[in-house]
Protein backbone atom coordinates (compact mmCIF):
# COMPACT_ATOMS: atom_id res chain seq x y z
CA UNK A 1 0.00 0.00 0.00
CA UNK A 2 1.64 2.88 -1.30
CA UNK A 3 0.21 6.54 0.18
CA UNK A 4 1.85 10.21 -1.25
CA UNK A 5 0.80 13.15 0.79
CA UNK A 6 1.39 16.79 -0.29
CA UNK A 7 0.93 19.34 2.50
CA UNK A 8 1.51 22.98 3.69
CA UNK A 9 0.94 21.95 7.28
CA UNK A 10 3.03 20.90 9.65
CA UNK A 11 3.10 16.90 10.47
CA UNK A 12 4.09 14.99 13.69
CA UNK A 13 6.65 12.50 12.71
CA UNK A 14 5.90 10.53 15.55
CA UNK A 15 2.51 10.46 15.10
CA UNK A 16 2.88 9.76 11.29
CA UNK A 17 5.21 6.94 12.24
CA UNK A 18 2.59 5.16 14.73
CA UNK A 19 0.02 5.12 12.01
CA UNK A 20 2.28 3.95 9.54
CA UNK A 21 2.68 0.77 11.67
CA UNK A 22 -0.53 0.12 13.25
CA UNK A 23 -1.47 -2.90 11.88
CA UNK A 24 1.53 -3.90 10.25
CA UNK A 25 1.13 -7.28 8.97
CA UNK A 26 3.38 -8.83 10.83
CA UNK A 27 6.28 -7.38 8.86
CA UNK A 28 10.11 -7.11 10.67
CA UNK A 29 11.28 -3.99 9.85
CA UNK A 30 10.31 -0.49 9.55
CA UNK A 31 12.43 2.26 8.13
CA UNK A 32 11.25 6.17 9.12
CA UNK A 33 13.40 8.54 7.32
CA UNK A 34 12.53 12.49 8.64
CA UNK A 35 14.43 15.52 6.85
CA UNK A 36 14.01 18.51 9.01
CA UNK A 37 15.14 22.63 8.20
CA UNK A 38 18.79 22.27 8.59
CA UNK A 39 20.27 25.44 10.55
CA UNK A 40 23.54 24.54 11.89
CA UNK A 41 25.70 26.70 13.77
CA UNK A 42 27.77 28.63 11.66
CA UNK A 43 25.19 28.01 8.91
CA UNK A 44 21.96 28.64 10.34
CA UNK A 45 18.91 29.82 8.09
CA UNK A 46 15.52 32.09 9.78
CA UNK A 47 13.57 29.99 7.29
CA UNK A 48 12.44 27.97 4.72
CA UNK A 49 10.14 28.13 1.07
CA UNK A 50 9.70 25.38 -0.38
CA UNK A 51 7.93 26.17 -3.95
CA UNK A 52 6.55 22.61 -5.91
CA UNK A 53 5.04 21.57 -8.76
CA UNK A 54 1.62 20.28 -7.63
CA UNK A 55 0.68 17.84 -10.38
CA UNK A 56 3.91 16.41 -11.66
CA UNK A 57 5.06 16.41 -7.86
CA UNK A 58 2.44 13.77 -7.11
CA UNK A 59 2.63 11.88 -10.34
CA UNK A 60 6.34 11.94 -10.26
CA UNK A 61 6.30 10.85 -5.89
CA UNK A 62 3.75 7.97 -7.29
CA UNK A 63 5.37 6.79 -9.62
CA UNK A 64 8.50 6.65 -7.58
CA UNK A 65 7.13 5.06 -4.65
CA UNK A 66 5.72 2.38 -6.82
CA UNK A 67 8.93 1.93 -8.59
CA UNK A 68 10.38 1.42 -4.55
CA UNK A 69 7.64 -1.07 -3.28
CA UNK A 70 7.99 -2.80 -6.62
CA UNK A 71 12.04 -3.17 -6.30
CA UNK A 72 12.29 -4.09 -2.57
CA UNK A 73 9.47 -5.83 -2.36
CA UNK A 74 8.00 -3.30 0.38
CA UNK A 75 4.59 -4.20 2.38
CA UNK A 76 3.94 -0.28 2.60
CA UNK A 77 5.32 2.97 1.98
CA UNK A 78 4.50 6.17 2.83
CA UNK A 79 5.98 9.78 1.37
CA UNK A 80 5.03 13.17 2.56
CA UNK A 81 6.27 16.37 1.78
CA UNK A 82 5.66 19.98 2.44
CA UNK A 83 5.74 22.76 0.36
CA UNK A 84 5.25 26.43 1.93
CA UNK A 85 7.24 28.45 4.76
CA UNK A 86 9.13 26.16 6.79
CA UNK A 87 10.84 27.18 10.07
CA UNK A 88 14.28 25.41 10.98
CA UNK A 89 13.61 22.32 13.04
CA UNK A 90 10.47 21.60 11.25
CA UNK A 91 9.95 18.37 9.34
CA UNK A 92 10.20 18.73 5.66
CA UNK A 93 9.52 15.44 4.48
CA UNK A 94 9.28 11.71 6.24
CA UNK A 95 9.15 8.55 3.98
CA UNK A 96 8.34 5.45 5.71
CA UNK A 97 9.22 2.14 4.43
CA UNK A 98 7.79 -1.61 5.80
CA UNK A 99 9.00 -4.88 5.11
CA UNK A 100 9.81 -8.55 6.02
CA UNK A 101 13.33 -7.92 6.45
CA UNK A 102 15.54 -4.91 7.44
CA UNK A 103 17.74 -4.68 4.57
CA UNK A 104 14.57 -3.69 2.09
CA UNK A 105 13.48 -1.50 4.39
CA UNK A 106 16.32 0.99 4.22
CA UNK A 107 17.11 0.58 0.69
CA UNK A 108 13.54 1.40 -0.25
CA UNK A 109 13.66 4.83 2.23
CA UNK A 110 17.05 5.64 1.02
CA UNK A 111 16.19 4.78 -2.74
CA UNK A 112 12.96 7.20 -2.74
CA UNK A 113 15.03 9.78 -0.83
CA UNK A 114 17.81 9.96 -3.29
CA UNK A 115 15.47 10.15 -6.57
CA UNK A 116 13.51 12.43 -4.52
CA UNK A 117 15.96 14.70 -3.97
CA UNK A 118 16.93 15.06 -7.46
CA UNK A 119 14.08 14.20 -10.10
CA UNK A 120 11.09 15.53 -7.65
CA UNK A 121 9.59 19.34 -8.52
CA UNK A 122 10.57 21.19 -5.30
CA UNK A 123 12.77 24.03 -5.28
CA UNK A 124 13.68 25.53 -1.55
CA UNK A 125 14.95 29.19 -1.06
CA UNK A 126 16.66 29.66 1.99
CA UNK A 127 16.57 33.48 4.45
CA UNK A 128 19.18 33.76 6.00
CA UNK A 129 20.71 36.77 7.70
CA UNK A 130 17.74 38.79 6.04
CA UNK A 131 18.47 37.45 2.73
CA UNK A 132 16.66 34.86 0.06
CA UNK A 133 18.73 32.60 -1.64
CA UNK A 134 17.49 29.74 -3.64
CA UNK A 135 19.10 26.65 -2.68
CA UNK A 136 21.29 25.20 -5.65
CA UNK A 137 21.41 21.45 -6.35
CA UNK A 138 24.44 19.57 -5.28
CA UNK A 139 26.00 17.11 -7.86
CA UNK A 140 26.43 14.92 -4.98
CA UNK A 141 22.86 13.79 -5.19
CA UNK A 142 23.28 13.01 -8.38
CA UNK A 143 25.38 10.80 -7.99
CA UNK A 144 23.37 9.48 -4.90
CA UNK A 145 20.33 8.88 -7.18
CA UNK A 146 22.72 7.64 -10.06
CA UNK A 147 24.23 4.21 -7.49
CA UNK A 148 20.90 3.20 -7.70
CA UNK A 149 20.83 2.51 -11.44
CA UNK A 150 21.15 -1.33 -12.66
CA UNK B 1 0.04 25.81 -24.98
CA UNK B 2 0.55 26.66 -21.45
CA UNK B 3 3.89 26.96 -20.47
CA UNK B 4 4.65 27.21 -16.72
CA UNK B 5 7.94 29.04 -14.84
CA UNK B 6 9.17 27.80 -11.34
CA UNK B 7 11.38 28.81 -8.61
CA UNK B 8 14.11 31.71 -9.79
CA UNK B 9 13.04 31.39 -13.71
CA UNK B 10 9.49 32.35 -12.38
CA UNK B 11 10.77 35.51 -10.07
CA UNK B 12 13.17 36.50 -12.73
CA UNK B 13 10.91 36.40 -15.29
CA UNK B 14 7.78 37.98 -12.84
CA UNK B 15 5.25 35.25 -14.15
CA UNK B 16 4.64 32.04 -13.35
CA UNK B 17 2.45 30.97 -16.15
CA UNK B 18 1.87 31.80 -19.58
CA UNK B 19 -0.42 30.89 -23.13
CA UNK B 20 1.20 30.63 -26.17
CA UNK B 21 0.23 29.52 -29.68
CA UNK B 22 3.71 28.17 -31.13
CA UNK B 23 3.72 27.52 -35.07
CA UNK B 24 3.21 24.21 -36.17
CA UNK B 25 7.05 23.82 -37.69
CA UNK B 26 7.81 24.07 -33.35
CA UNK B 27 8.39 20.34 -33.06
CA UNK B 28 10.81 19.67 -29.77
CA UNK B 29 11.22 21.20 -26.52
CA UNK B 30 14.38 23.03 -28.08
CA UNK B 31 12.67 24.22 -30.71
CA UNK B 32 10.20 25.58 -28.14
CA UNK B 33 13.04 27.12 -25.99
CA UNK B 34 14.42 28.55 -29.56
CA UNK B 35 11.58 30.15 -30.18
CA UNK B 36 10.54 31.31 -26.77
CA UNK B 37 13.89 33.02 -25.92
CA UNK B 38 13.55 34.66 -29.73
CA UNK B 39 10.29 36.23 -28.96
CA UNK B 40 10.93 37.59 -25.01
CA UNK B 41 14.36 38.77 -24.26
CA UNK B 42 13.63 38.17 -20.46
CA UNK B 43 13.52 34.21 -21.03
CA UNK B 44 16.33 34.53 -23.94
CA UNK B 45 18.44 35.56 -20.36
CA UNK B 46 17.11 32.71 -18.14
CA UNK B 47 17.53 30.24 -20.98
CA UNK B 48 20.76 31.70 -21.39
CA UNK B 49 22.76 28.35 -19.97
CA UNK B 50 20.03 25.48 -21.38
CA UNK B 51 21.99 22.47 -19.52
CA UNK B 52 20.55 23.94 -15.87
CA UNK B 53 17.05 24.16 -17.69
CA UNK B 54 15.22 21.13 -16.83
CA UNK B 55 11.96 20.95 -19.10
CA UNK B 56 8.53 18.79 -17.77
CA UNK B 57 6.10 18.00 -20.96
CA UNK B 58 2.35 17.25 -19.35
CA UNK B 59 4.14 17.01 -16.27
CA UNK B 60 6.77 14.21 -16.73
CA UNK B 61 10.33 15.36 -16.72
CA UNK B 62 11.26 14.69 -20.11
CA UNK B 63 14.91 15.69 -22.58
CA UNK B 64 15.28 18.54 -24.61
CA UNK B 65 14.88 16.35 -27.48
CA UNK B 66 11.74 15.62 -26.70
CA UNK B 67 8.64 16.05 -28.85
CA UNK B 68 6.09 18.59 -27.71
CA UNK B 69 3.08 17.18 -30.43
CA UNK B 70 0.12 17.55 -28.18
CA UNK B 71 1.23 18.77 -25.13
CA UNK B 72 -1.14 20.83 -22.78
CA UNK B 73 1.83 22.23 -20.72
CA UNK B 74 4.99 22.75 -20.76
CA UNK B 75 7.29 23.67 -17.29
CA UNK B 76 10.79 24.99 -17.39
CA UNK B 77 12.46 25.15 -14.00
CA UNK B 78 15.92 24.78 -12.55
CA UNK B 79 17.53 21.31 -11.26
CA UNK B 80 15.18 20.17 -8.52
CA UNK B 81 16.29 20.47 -4.41
CA UNK B 82 13.35 19.03 -2.50
CA UNK B 83 13.33 16.33 0.59
CA UNK C 1 25.06 12.29 22.21
CA UNK C 2 24.28 8.09 22.55
CA UNK C 3 21.82 6.55 24.62
CA UNK C 4 21.58 2.80 25.20
CA UNK C 5 18.48 1.16 26.78
CA UNK C 6 17.98 -2.51 27.70
CA UNK C 7 13.90 -2.91 29.33
CA UNK C 8 11.30 -5.59 29.28
CA UNK C 9 8.31 -3.11 29.03
CA UNK C 10 7.01 -2.17 25.72
CA UNK C 11 7.81 0.97 24.20
CA UNK C 12 6.23 3.34 21.54
CA UNK C 13 7.87 3.76 18.66
CA UNK C 14 6.35 6.83 17.59
CA UNK C 15 7.00 8.23 21.04
CA UNK C 16 10.63 7.54 21.37
CA UNK C 17 10.65 8.88 17.64
CA UNK C 18 9.47 12.38 19.12
CA UNK C 19 11.69 12.57 22.39
CA UNK C 20 14.75 11.63 20.02
CA UNK C 21 14.01 14.96 17.26
CA UNK C 22 13.55 17.22 20.03
CA UNK C 23 15.69 20.40 19.83
CA UNK C 24 17.60 18.46 17.31
CA UNK C 25 20.40 20.82 16.68
CA UNK C 26 19.48 22.11 13.44
CA UNK C 27 20.09 18.52 11.93
CA UNK C 28 18.83 17.85 8.58
CA UNK C 29 18.06 14.10 8.79
CA UNK C 30 16.89 11.44 11.25
CA UNK C 31 16.77 7.89 10.31
CA UNK C 32 14.77 5.63 12.58
CA UNK C 33 14.63 1.65 12.37
CA UNK C 34 12.22 -0.31 14.38
CA UNK C 35 12.46 -4.05 14.70
CA UNK C 36 9.54 -5.51 14.95
CA UNK C 37 8.47 -9.09 16.04
CA UNK C 38 7.68 -11.09 12.56
CA UNK C 39 4.56 -13.28 12.31
CA UNK C 40 4.18 -13.47 8.77
CA UNK C 41 1.48 -15.39 7.00
CA UNK C 42 2.85 -19.11 6.41
CA UNK C 43 5.42 -18.55 9.29
CA UNK C 44 3.14 -17.43 11.78
CA UNK C 45 4.10 -17.16 15.44
CA UNK C 46 2.40 -17.03 19.04
CA UNK C 47 5.04 -15.48 21.18
CA UNK C 48 8.82 -14.18 20.88
CA UNK C 49 11.01 -14.63 24.27
CA UNK C 50 14.33 -13.01 24.03
CA UNK C 51 17.20 -14.18 26.16
CA UNK C 52 19.61 -11.53 27.12
CA UNK C 53 23.21 -11.24 28.91
CA UNK C 54 22.45 -8.28 30.72
CA UNK C 55 26.13 -6.65 31.33
CA UNK C 56 27.63 -7.51 28.00
CA UNK C 57 24.37 -6.62 26.20
CA UNK C 58 24.81 -2.66 27.37
CA UNK C 59 28.63 -2.86 27.10
CA UNK C 60 28.55 -4.27 23.56
CA UNK C 61 25.84 -1.76 22.32
CA UNK C 62 27.43 1.06 23.67
CA UNK C 63 30.76 0.15 22.34
CA UNK C 64 28.92 0.05 18.95
CA UNK C 65 27.11 2.97 19.07
CA UNK C 66 29.78 4.84 20.24
CA UNK C 67 31.77 3.24 16.86
CA UNK C 68 28.96 4.38 14.54
CA UNK C 69 29.02 8.08 16.23
CA UNK C 70 32.29 8.48 15.76
CA UNK C 71 32.47 6.53 11.93
CA UNK C 72 29.39 8.34 10.75
CA UNK C 73 29.79 12.15 12.25
CA UNK C 74 26.25 11.74 14.03
CA UNK C 75 25.01 13.79 16.05
CA UNK C 76 22.93 11.75 18.17
CA UNK C 77 22.21 8.57 18.46
CA UNK C 78 19.74 6.37 20.32
CA UNK C 79 19.42 2.23 20.58
CA UNK C 80 17.03 0.85 22.65
CA UNK C 81 16.20 -3.24 22.74
CA UNK C 82 13.82 -5.13 24.99
CA UNK C 83 14.46 -8.74 26.31
CA UNK C 84 11.66 -11.28 27.54
CA UNK C 85 8.43 -12.08 25.99
CA UNK C 86 7.62 -10.40 23.35
CA UNK C 87 3.80 -10.65 21.11
CA UNK C 88 3.38 -10.24 17.27
CA UNK C 89 3.55 -6.51 15.93
CA UNK C 90 5.36 -5.55 19.14
CA UNK C 91 8.84 -3.42 18.41
CA UNK C 92 11.78 -5.22 19.48
CA UNK C 93 14.59 -2.73 19.13
CA UNK C 94 14.70 0.88 17.52
CA UNK C 95 18.06 2.66 16.81
CA UNK C 96 17.43 6.34 15.58
CA UNK C 97 20.46 7.99 14.23
CA UNK C 98 20.66 12.35 13.60
CA UNK C 99 23.33 13.91 11.48
CA UNK C 100 23.46 16.66 9.29
CA UNK C 101 22.95 15.28 5.75
CA UNK C 102 20.95 11.80 5.11
CA UNK C 103 23.21 9.61 3.90
CA UNK C 104 25.34 9.78 7.63
CA UNK C 105 21.81 8.75 9.32
CA UNK C 106 20.95 5.95 6.96
CA UNK C 107 24.39 4.64 7.13
CA UNK C 108 24.54 4.73 11.00
CA UNK C 109 21.27 3.18 11.54
CA UNK C 110 22.30 0.52 9.12
CA UNK C 111 25.68 -0.23 10.70
CA UNK C 112 24.48 -0.36 14.26
CA UNK C 113 21.70 -2.92 13.27
CA UNK C 114 24.00 -4.93 10.99
CA UNK C 115 26.56 -5.02 13.98
CA UNK C 116 24.04 -5.63 16.76
CA UNK C 117 22.35 -8.99 15.05
CA UNK C 118 25.71 -10.68 15.11
CA UNK C 119 27.35 -9.11 17.94
CA UNK C 120 24.71 -8.27 20.43
CA UNK C 121 24.39 -10.95 23.40
CA UNK C 122 20.65 -11.53 22.40
CA UNK C 123 18.91 -15.05 21.61
CA UNK C 124 15.03 -15.71 20.19
CA UNK C 125 13.48 -18.37 20.75
CA UNK C 126 10.03 -18.46 19.05
CA UNK C 127 6.83 -20.22 19.74
CA UNK C 128 4.94 -21.23 17.08
CA UNK C 129 2.27 -24.27 16.44
CA UNK C 130 2.81 -24.62 20.15
CA UNK C 131 6.07 -25.85 20.11
CA UNK C 132 9.23 -23.30 21.13
CA UNK C 133 12.26 -23.27 18.92
CA UNK C 134 15.76 -21.30 19.33
CA UNK C 135 16.04 -18.98 16.32
CA UNK C 136 19.18 -19.88 14.16
CA UNK C 137 21.65 -17.49 13.34
CA UNK C 138 21.94 -16.53 9.58
CA UNK C 139 25.11 -16.54 7.30
CA UNK C 140 23.64 -13.48 5.34
CA UNK C 141 23.56 -11.76 8.74
CA UNK C 142 26.95 -12.17 8.79
CA UNK C 143 27.80 -10.62 4.88
CA UNK C 144 25.22 -7.96 6.35
CA UNK C 145 27.88 -7.20 9.34
CA UNK C 146 31.27 -7.84 7.07
CA UNK C 147 30.15 -5.43 4.42
CA UNK C 148 30.97 -2.46 7.25
CA UNK C 149 34.60 -3.78 7.41
CA UNK C 150 37.42 -1.57 5.84
CA UNK D 1 35.39 -17.98 38.27
CA UNK D 2 32.09 -17.60 37.52
CA UNK D 3 30.74 -19.64 34.44
CA UNK D 4 27.67 -18.57 32.53
CA UNK D 5 25.93 -20.35 29.97
CA UNK D 6 23.00 -18.72 27.57
CA UNK D 7 19.99 -19.35 24.76
CA UNK D 8 20.29 -23.20 24.13
CA UNK D 9 23.19 -24.22 26.03
CA UNK D 10 21.39 -23.41 29.34
CA UNK D 11 17.92 -25.30 28.89
CA UNK D 12 20.45 -28.49 27.54
CA UNK D 13 22.72 -27.98 30.68
CA UNK D 14 19.67 -27.09 32.48
CA UNK D 15 21.86 -24.38 34.51
CA UNK D 16 22.84 -20.46 33.88
CA UNK D 17 25.62 -20.08 36.31
CA UNK D 18 28.17 -22.10 38.17
CA UNK D 19 31.14 -21.85 39.77
CA UNK D 20 34.66 -23.45 39.11
CA UNK D 21 37.81 -23.38 40.05
CA UNK D 22 40.50 -24.47 37.33
CA UNK D 23 43.59 -25.97 37.72
CA UNK D 24 46.87 -23.45 37.22
CA UNK D 25 47.31 -24.52 33.64
CA UNK D 26 44.19 -24.14 32.05
CA UNK D 27 45.27 -20.87 30.05
CA UNK D 28 43.15 -20.33 27.10
CA UNK D 29 39.25 -20.29 26.51
CA UNK D 30 39.80 -23.43 24.25
CA UNK D 31 41.73 -24.99 27.46
CA UNK D 32 38.89 -24.22 29.68
CA UNK D 33 36.36 -26.04 27.34
CA UNK D 34 38.51 -29.06 27.03
CA UNK D 35 38.34 -28.77 31.21
CA UNK D 36 34.86 -28.40 31.07
CA UNK D 37 33.53 -31.17 29.08
CA UNK D 38 36.16 -33.78 30.46
CA UNK D 39 34.61 -33.36 33.94
CA UNK D 40 30.79 -32.97 32.89
CA UNK D 41 29.43 -35.07 30.08
CA UNK D 42 26.65 -32.31 29.35
CA UNK D 43 28.95 -30.05 28.90
CA UNK D 44 30.83 -32.60 26.46
CA UNK D 45 27.72 -32.90 24.57
CA UNK D 46 26.51 -28.69 24.02
CA UNK D 47 30.74 -28.23 23.26
CA UNK D 48 30.34 -30.95 20.94
CA UNK D 49 30.65 -28.29 17.49
CA UNK D 50 33.24 -25.79 19.02
CA UNK D 51 32.72 -23.69 16.03
CA UNK D 52 29.03 -22.93 17.01
CA UNK D 53 30.06 -21.96 20.47
CA UNK D 54 30.72 -18.08 21.25
CA UNK D 55 32.60 -16.94 24.19
CA UNK D 56 32.92 -13.92 26.38
CA UNK D 57 35.73 -13.28 29.02
CA UNK D 58 34.33 -10.54 31.43
CA UNK D 59 31.50 -9.67 28.80
CA UNK D 60 33.87 -8.97 26.07
CA UNK D 61 33.41 -11.05 23.18
CA UNK D 62 37.05 -13.33 22.29
CA UNK D 63 38.40 -16.11 19.89
CA UNK D 64 38.58 -19.33 21.33
CA UNK D 65 42.32 -18.92 21.84
CA UNK D 66 41.62 -15.89 23.91
CA UNK D 67 43.82 -16.45 27.71
CA UNK D 68 41.30 -16.49 30.65
CA UNK D 69 44.61 -15.13 33.34
CA UNK D 70 42.52 -13.24 35.40
CA UNK D 71 39.02 -13.41 34.19
CA UNK D 72 35.92 -13.30 36.62
CA UNK D 73 33.48 -14.63 34.17
CA UNK D 74 33.21 -16.84 30.85
CA UNK D 75 30.09 -16.66 29.71
CA UNK D 76 29.27 -19.84 26.50
CA UNK D 77 26.53 -19.34 24.41
CA UNK D 78 24.97 -19.53 20.50
CA UNK D 79 25.95 -17.21 17.29
CA UNK D 80 23.74 -14.06 18.65
CA UNK D 81 20.01 -13.75 17.12
CA UNK D 82 19.22 -10.52 18.44
CA UNK D 83 17.90 -7.52 16.81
Amino acid sequence: MLTVRLQAEIFDAGTETNTFLRDCGGAGAAVTFTGLVRSLPGQAIEALELEHYPAMAQKALTALGEKAMDRFGLMRLTIIHRFGRLLPEEPIVQVMALSAHRQAAFDGANFVMDVLKTDAPFWKKETAGGKEDWVGAKSEDDFARDRWQK
Amino acid sequence: MKILYFAWLRERLNRGEETIDPPADIATVSDLMDWLAASDEGIDLVFENRDLIRVAVDDELVEHDETIAGAETVAFFPPMTGG
